[in-house]
C-alpha cells in the first residue's frame, strides 16, 4: 500500500507543473503590422458540423475580401478558429483562450444553438462581443447579454404569419404533427404549430412524438396514415425531418409537409435524408440566396463566382455579414490594432451592435432586438427539384 | 492569473477529481460504464439548489455529494451483487437512463439543460481535491482501504477471511459517486450551462481513461493521468482533430501493453498467449464450480 | 392498425435480435463482451448504403456488409481481445470500447458527422396482407433477419463447428482436451458475431432510411438490454426478449408517447434484473449471491 | 474418557449436481478439541462436504449447527466471526498484496473495519492486533517476508501463510482443505507438528486430507466418504486398517 504523504507531494507538483504549463502569459499582438484579430468558434464534429463548415467558409470569404481591399484603415484582419468538437467541456476553455491569449475583438460562431448558449455566456462574463451566425433557439442568449447576439430569428416570431399565410392560401382543413420529444427547439416548434393551425382553425387530427435520431418512425407513421390529414407538420431536426418524409410516402400517407425555417436552414440536410419523398414541403425562411435586394445581390453574386457555389448556404452568409459588421464598427469608432485597449474597444463593438438598425449585408437586413436576437425578412419557401426555393410569389 | 489560465486550472483540477472519485471504485475493482451518470446528478442537483433556491455552492456541492452517493449505493446494490459482465451492462445502461430522465425533465429545461450556474473558483476546486487527497492517504493506510484491495485481489478469499464483500464494494461505490457528484457540481458552475448530453457516454469513457492511464494501483496515478489527458489537447493543438481516434487507441493499446496502467507495479510476465488462453480456460472453469450460495 | 403496429415492433426486434445474438454468442465463448459490436454495425451500414448509392444491387450490398461486420469483428477480437490479459476482466471491455470509439471517428473522419441516407429497395413492392401491409424494405428486413437467425439455429445444431462452438461455450478445458482448436473456434464465434451485426447493421439502416455514425452506440445500448432481460448467453433468450423489447417500444410509441419508449424497456430491465437477475430465460450466468 | 461437546454438527446434508449425487444423507460430529480427518477417494465428495460446511455450497437437504446454532442458511462471510473458518486446496492469497497485509486481513472480523478504521492514530485495540499479526508472522516463519508480495513467495511458505491468515481470525473450528498436498517429506513433517500444535491450544480442526499418513499421525477421528456416501467412520488406527476403505479406494 502506498504511503500517502509522498502520493500528496507527488500530485501538488504535478498540478503546480500544469499551472506552469497551462498559465503561460498571454501573447499580445505580434510586432508590427496592424492585426485585427477576430475568433471563429466552429466544430468539426456533432451534428452540426456541415453547418459549421460552412460558417467557416463563409467568415473566410469575409476576410479575404477585407484584406484584398485594404483591410481596416491599412490594417489585416486574421481570423483565429477554435474547434469545439461539439463538446461544450472544450468550449470553457476555448472562449477564454480566444479572449485572453488571442486577443480577439470578437468571437463569431458557433452556428448551433446549444453550442452558443455555452460560448456566449462564456464570452458575455469575459465581456468579449459574440456573434451566433445561426442559433435560433427561443432564449438561446438569456445568460449571453449584453455582448452576446444572434443573426438568427427565433422560430416563433419568424415563421408564424408566413406559415399561416402559407394554410390560408393552400386550404388545409386537417392537419398531424409530429414532435422530437427530447429536443428543445422541436418540442417549441410543436407549440408553434399548434398555435398556428388553431388560428387558421385547421383541426389537429393526430400527435405523434419520438426521440430524436433513433427510430424506424414506422410506429408513428401507421398512426398518422390512419388519420389521413392534409398536412403533416415537422416538429424535427432536418435529419429527421428527412427521415419522416421518406417514411410517410413508403407508407403512402399523401399529406404536404410542413416545417418552420429551422427546416428550410438545415434544408440540404433536409433534402439529402428524404431524397424525392421532400418535393413539395413548404416551410418559413428568413434567407434567400437570391435575394433581389440592392446590396445583397452583388455580394451574393460576387461569392457565388468567388466560391463556385450556385446557391450561397444561409450559415456562410450570416457569417460574412457577421464579420463585416464587427469589421465595420471596428472602423467607424476607429480602434486601435494589436489589442490595444482591448477592452475597450470590445465594449464600442458590443454597443455597436446593439445600437445596430437594419444592418444590409449578403443576408439582407438585420436589426438586432433589445435580447440581441435578431429582427429578419419573413419568407416562404418551397422544396423543387431537390432544393428549398424562395416562392417569392407567395410573400 | 489570466482567465485563460484560470479556465485550464479548473478543467484540470475538475478532471483530477474525476479520476479520484473513479479510482475509489476500481480499487475494489470494480469498473463502473456509466459514472458521468453521477456527475450529471451531482451537477443537477447543485444547480437546482444555487439557481433555484439561491443555496451557496458549498452548500449546494454537499448535497449533490449525497445524492450521488444515494444513487451510486443503490445502482452499486443492484448491480454488485452480480458478475463483473453484469455490473459493466448495468452501469453502462443507468448511464443511458440517467441522461435520459435529466433530458425529459421539464422542471430542470430538458434537453436544453440548466443555464446560469456560477460560482466554480479555485480554491472551490483545490481544496476539494485536497479534502478527497487526505480522505484518499487515509483510506489507503486504513483497513478499510485494505479490504478494497483484498476484494479487488481474491474476492473468494475475501469471503473466507469474512469480507462482507457486497457490502463493502456498495460502499466504495457509493463514495466513488460522492466525489464524482461533486466534479459535476464543479463542473457545472463552470460551464455555466449543463445539458444531459454533456453527461453522456463519451465523458463516462473519459472518466474511465483519466483513471486508467495513470494506473489504478495508486490514486496518485489515477490524478496524473486526469492531468497528462486534460492538458495534453490544450498544449498539442492537433490533438484536437485526431481526438477520438488516438484516444480510443490509446484503449486499445494500454490494455494490451499495460492493463494496470503506466504507473504501478508491473505484473509478472503473462507468459505468451497460449499459456494465457491455458490459464483463462481454467479460470473458465472455476468459474462455472460457483454455485450460488446464500 | 393493432396489426400493423404490432408488425412494426416485429420488425424492430427482428434488428435488435441479430446484434444481441452477435453479442451472445462471444459471451458464451469467452464471457467476455465485445462493446465494439454496435459500431461493427453501424460501419457495415456506411459500407452497404455507400456501395447502394453508387447503384449495386442490393444483394451485393448486402453481401459486402455482413463481409465487412465479419471483417472488422476479427480485428476487435485481435486489437481487444486476443492479447488482452485476462488477469484484468474488464480490460477486454475498455479495449472493445475503444475500438468503438475508433471505428466511430474513422467514419466521421471519412465521411462527415452527418446522417446518411439509405436507399430503398423494391421501392415498388406494397403487400397488402389484410392484417397489415408489407413495404418493400419491410418485406427484405423480416426475411432476411429470419433467414440469418433460423441459419445461425441449424449451423450450431447440426454442423461440427457448431458444435465446437457450442462445446467451447459450454466447457472450453474439455474441449481443448478433446483435440478441438479452441482458438479457431473463437475466431469463427468473433466471425459470426460480425457477420449477424453487418447485416443488423444494413437492415436497421434500411428500416431507419439512414445510418449515422452514431448509430453503433444505440445499437449496442439495445443489444445489452436485450440480453439481460433474455439472459446473459441465451440464445433463445435474447431472440424472445428482442423481440419483446421492439414490439414493446412500438406499442409505446403508437399509443402513449416516444419519451416512454426507452424508459418502459429500462423499467422492465430494472425489475428483471432486481426479481430474475439470470434473466427470463436464462441459466445461472455468474450470478453471484453475496452479503 | 468423558464425552467431549459436539462443537460442528452436519445432520442429514444431500447435495445434488444436475443431478448427481455428490453428498447423499451425510451426518456428521466433530468434538470440540479433537482433530478430525475426511478420508475417500477422488470424486467421494469430501471437498463438497468441507463446502457445505464453510457455507460455499448450500446442500440441498439437511442441517449444519456451530455449537449448537443452526448456520445452514449463512453466507460463508458471516460464518467467520462465529470461529468457522476454512483454507484452500489451491491457495488463494491476495497475491498484490503483502505478506502482513494478508495476515492483517486474516483479523477482519476481529477489527475495526469500518471508515472509522480512517481515524490515522491507532486505537490501542488495533495496536494489539497488529503486534498479534507480527507474531503470528514470527510463529509461522514468515517474520523475514512480510513486505514481500504474497504472489512471490514459493509454494511451502504461501500454503504457511494461508493457514496463518486463516488463524489471525482466531477460529473455533479451522476447515482445512487438502493441506499437505504438492508438500515436500519435510513440509509434511512441519504440518503434522504444526497441527499437533493447534490441537494442542485448544483448536478443533476438520482436515480433508488424501495423505493417508498425515490423516494417521494427527486425527482422533476419521469419515470415509465414496460417492457421497459415508463408508465408514472411527479412530484412525481401526478405520485405515478397514477393508472398507482398500476397497473404496483400489476398487472391488
Amino acid at each position: 500500500m502506498l504511503r500517502g504523504g509522498r502520493a500528496a507531494v507527488v500530485l501538488a507538483a504535478a498540478l503546480a507543473l500544469t499551472a506552469c504549463g497551462g498559465g503561460g502569459e498571454p501573447g499580445g499582438g505580434e510586432p508590427g503590422g496592424g492585426v485585427y484579430r477576430i475568433g471563429v468558434v466552429t466544430s468539426s464534429t456533432g451534428p452540426f458540423a456541415a453547418n459549421h463548415t460552412t460558417m467557416v467558409a463563409g467568415a473566410e470569404y469575409a476576410v479575404k475580401v477585407l484584406n484584398e481591399n485594404g483591410g481596416i484603415n491599412g490594417n489585416k484582419v486574421e481570423l483565429v478558429t477554435v474547434d469545439g468538437q461539439n463538446n461544450p467541456t472544450s468550449l470553457a476553455t476555448l472562449i477564454p483562450q480566444l479572449a485572453t491569449r488571442d486577443q480577439v475583438y470578437a468571437i463569431v460562431g458557433p452556428v448551433d444553438s446549444a453550442g452558443c448558449e455555452i460560448a456566449c455566456a462564456t464570452a458575455n462574463k469575459l465581456e468579449v462581443p459574440i456573434v451566433s451566425p445561426g442559433a435560433g433557439r427561443p432564449g438561446v442568449l438569456a445568460n449571453s447579454r449584453p455582448y452576446g447576439f444572434t443573426l438568427a430569428q427565433p422560430d416563433a416570431a419568424n415563421s408564424t404569419a408566413v406559415l399561416s399565410k402559407a394554410i390560408r392560401d393552400l386550404g388545409f382543413t386537417t392537419a398531424a404533427i409530429i414532435t422530437d420529444e427530447a429536443n428543445a427547439t422541436t418540442k417549441a416548434q410543436a407549440d408553434l404549430f399548434t398555435q398556428i393551425f388553431a388560428d387558421t382553425g385547421v383541426q389537429v387530427v393526430q400527435r405523434a412524438t419520438f426521440a430524436s435520431g433513433d427510430s424506424s418512425f414506422a410506429s408513428q407513421i401507421t398512426s398518422i396514415a390512419a388519420a389521413d390529414p392534409d398536412v403533416l407538420a415537422l416538429a424535427a431536426g432536418p435529419d429527421d425531418a428527412g427521415r419522416i418524409a421518406r417514411e410517410a410516402r413508403s407508407q403512402k400517407l399523401r399529406a404536404t409537409f410542413l416545417g418552420t425555417g429551422a427546416l428550410q436552414s438545415g434544408g440540404s440536410a433536409y433534402v439529402a435524408a428524404g431524397g424525392e419523398a421532400t418535393e413539395g414541403t413548404i416551410a418559413a425562411a428568413q434567407y434567400d440566396p437570391h435575394s433581389s435586394n440592392p446590396v445583397a445581390a452583388p455580394l451574393l453574386e460576387k461569392a457565388q463566382a468567388d466560391t463556385g457555389q450556385a446557391d450561397i448556404p444561409l450559415n456562410f452568409a450570416y457569417a460574412f455579414d457577421a464579420v463585416n459588421m464587427v469589421a465595420t464598427l471596428i472602423k467607424e469608432k476607429n480602434l486601435a490594432p494589436d489589442g490595444t485597449d482591448i477592452a475597450n474597444a470590445r465594449r464600442q463593438i458590443q454597443e455597436g451592435l446593439n445600437a445596430m438598425d437594419r444592418y444590409v449585408g449578403m443576408a439582407d437586413v438585420t436589426t438586432f432586438a433589445e435580447d440581441g436576437t435578431a429582427e429578419r425578412p419573413q419568407l416562404r419557401s418551397v422544396v423543387q427539384g431537390g432544393k428549398f426555393v424562395i416562392d417569392k410569389s407567395a410573400s | 492569473m489570466s482567465p485563460y489560465a484560470e479556465a485550464v486550472l479548473l478543467q484540470v483540477g475538475i478532471n483530477v477529481l474525476l479520476a479520484l472519485g473513479y479510482w475509489i471504485a476500481v480499487s475494489t475493482g470494480k469498473y463502473s460504464f456509466g459514472h458521468a451518470a453521477f456527475m450529471a446528478i451531482g451537477a443537477y442537483a447543485a444547480s437546482m439548489l444555487t439557481l433555484n433556491f439561491a443555496w451557496p455552492l458549498p452548500v449546494a456541492m454537499l448535497v449533490a455529494a449525497v445524492v450521488a452517493a444515494v444513487a451510486g449505493a443503490v445502482i452499486g446494490w443492484m448491480a454488485l451483487r452480480l458478475s463483473l459482465l453484469y455490473l459493466a451492462i448495468i452501469t453502462f445502461i443507468f448511464g443511458q437512463l440517467v441522461e435520459l430522465l435529466f433530458a425529459q425533465w421539464d422542471y430542470v429545461g430538458g434537453a436544453t439543460g440548466m443555464i446560469g450556474m456560477t460560482g466554480t473558483t479555485l480554491t472551490l476546486v483545490y481544496s476539494s481535491i485536497a479534502v478527497v487527497v487526505v480522505y484518499l492517504v487515509l483510506l489507503t493506510r486504513s483497513r478499510l482501504g485494505l479490504a478494497y484491495a483484498a476484494i479487488r485481489e481474491d474476492e473468494r478469499a475475501a469471503t473466507a477471511s469474512g469480507l462482507r464483500i457486497t457490502r463493502i464494494a456498495v460502499g466504495a461505490f457509493a463514495a466513488s459517486a460522492a466525489v464524482t457528484g461533486v466534479a459535476g457540481a464543479l463542473a457545472a458552475h463552470q460551464l455555466m450551462i449543463i445539458t444531459p448530453s454533456l453527461f453522456g457516454p463519451q465523458q463516462a469513457l473519459l472518466i474511465i481513461l483519466y483513471c486508467v492511464l495513470g494506473g489504478v494501483q495508486y490514486f496518485w496515478g489515477a490524478a496524473v493521468g486526469a492531468i497528462v489527458l486534460s492538458v495534453l489537447p490544450i498544449w498539442f493543438e492537433w490533438l484536437n482533430d485526431w481526438y477520438m481516434i488516438v484516444y480510443g487507441l490509446l484503449f486499445v493499446v494500454l490494455m494490451i501493453v499495460r492493463p494496470q496502467g503506466l504507473i504501478g507495479r508491473s505484473e509478472r510476465s503473462g507468459g505468451g498467449p497460449l499459456l494465457r488462453r491455458l490459464r483463462r480456460d481454467g479460470a473458465v472453469a472455476v468459474e462455472r464450480e460457483r454455485e450460488p450460495v446464500g | 392498425m393493432l396489426g400493423q403496429q404490432l408488425f412494426n415492433g416485429v420488425l424492430l426486434g427482428a434488428t435488435f435480435a441479430l446484434v444481441a445474438l452477435g453479442f451472445n454468442l462471444v459471451v458464451g465463448a469467452m464471457d467476455r463482451l465485445n462493446f465494439a459490436l454496435g459500431e461493427t454495425a453501424m460501419v457495415s451500414a456506411v459500407v452497404g448504403a455507400v456501395l447502394m448509392e453508387t447503384g449495386l444491387p442490393f444483394a451485393v450490398a448486402f453481401l459486402a456488409a455482413i463481409a465487412t461486420g465479419g471483417l472488422l469483428a476479427v480485428i476487435v477480437y485481435v486489437a481487444s481481445f486476443r492479447y488482452v490479459s485476462d488477469r484484468f476482466p474488464t480490460a477486454s471491455i475498455l479495449s472493445s470500447l475503444g475500438m468503438g470509439l475508433v471505428l466511430t471517428a474513422v467514419v466521421v473522419k471519412v465521411f462527415g458527422s452527418d446522417q446518411r441516407s439509405v436507399p430503398d429497395v423494391l421501392a415498388g413492392v406494397d403487400l397488402d396482407l389484410g392484417l397489415f401491409r408489407v413495404s418493400g424494405a419491410q418485406l427484405v428486413i423480416i426475411v432476411l433477419a429470419a433467414l440469418m437467425t433460423v441459419g445461425l439455429y441449424v449451423f450450431l445444431d447440426r454442423t461440427v463447428w457448431g458444435t465446437a462452438i457450442r462445446g467451447v461455450s459450454d466447457d472450453p478445458t474439455m474441449v481443448a482436451l478433446l483435440g478441438v482448436p479452441v482458438q479457431r473456434v473463437i475466431l469463427l464465434t468473433f466471425t459470426l458475431s460480425g457477420v449477424l451485426a453487418g447485416a443488423a447493421g444494413l437492415l436497421t439502416g434500411l428500416a431507419y432510411h439512414s445510418v449515422s455514425p452514431f448509430d453503433g452506440f444505440t445499437s449496442t445500448l439495445t443489444a445489452l438490454m436485450v440480453i439481460v432481460l433474455g439472459g446473459l448467453g441465451s440464445v433463445t433468450g435474447g431472440v424472445i426478449a428482442a423481440l419483446v423489447i421492439g414490439v414493446l417500444q412500438t406499442l409505446t410509441v403508437a399509443y402513449l408517447s416516444a419519451t416512454l419508449r426507452d424508459l418502459i424497456v429500462f423499467v422492465l430491465v430494472g425489475i428483471v434484473l432486481l426479481v430474475r437477475p439470470q434473466g427470463l430465460f436464462g441459466r445461472n450466468a455468474g450470478v453471484l449471491e453475496r452479503v | 474418557m468423558s464425552p467431549l461437546a459436539e462443537l460442528l454438527r452436519v445432520t442429514a446434508v444431500t447435495k445434488r449436481f444436475q443431478g448427481v449425487e455428490a453428498l447423499a444423507d451425510i451426518d456428521l460430529a466433530v468434538q470440540e478439541g479433537t482433530v478430525h480427518g475426511v478420508v475417500g477417494p477422488n470424486g467421494a465428495g469430501k471437498t463438497t462436504l468441507l463446502n457445505v460446511m464453510s457455507g460455499y455450497v448450500r446442500p440441498d437437504a439437511g442441517r449444519i449447527e456451530l455449537a449448537g446454532r443452526d448456520i445452514t442458511r449463512l453466507t460463508p462471510q458471516l460464518r467467520v466471526p462465529l470461529g468457522l473458518v476454512r483454507t484452500f486446496q489451491n491457495i488463494r492469497l491476495y497475491g498484490g498484496l503483502t505478506v502482513l497485509e494478508n495476515v492483517l486481513l486474516g483479523q477482519h472480523t476481529r477489527a475495526r473495519t469500518g471508515l472509522r478504521s480512517l481515524w490515522p492514530f491507532p486505537t490501542p485495540q488495533e495496536r494489539a492486533l497488529r503486534a498479534e499479526a507480527e507474531a503470528a508472522l514470527e510463529l509461522f516463519e514468515l517474520a523475514p517476508y512480510r513486505s514481500r508480495r504474497a504472489a512471490e513467495l514459493p509454494y511451502g511458505l504461501q500454503k504457511q501463510l494461508e493457514m496463518a491468515r486463516a488463524m489471525a481470525a482466531r477460529p473455533r473450528v479451522l476447515l482445512l482443505d487438502e493441506p499437505a498436498a504438492g508438500m515436500t517429506t519435510d513440509g509434511r513433517h512441519a504440518l503434522v507438528e504444526r497441527l499437533h500444535e493447534l490441537r494442542g491450544q485448544g483448536l478443533t480442526i476438520v482436515v480433508v486430507e488424501h495423505d493417508m499418513d498425515v490423516i494417521a499421525k494427527v486425527c482422533d477421528h476419521v469419515t470415509v466418504l465414496n460417492f457421497g456416501r459415508t463408508l465408514t467412520e472411527g479412530p484412525p488406527a481401526v478405520v485405515l486398517a478397514g477393508d472398507e476403505v482398500r476397497t473404496a479406494y483400489l476398487g472391488t
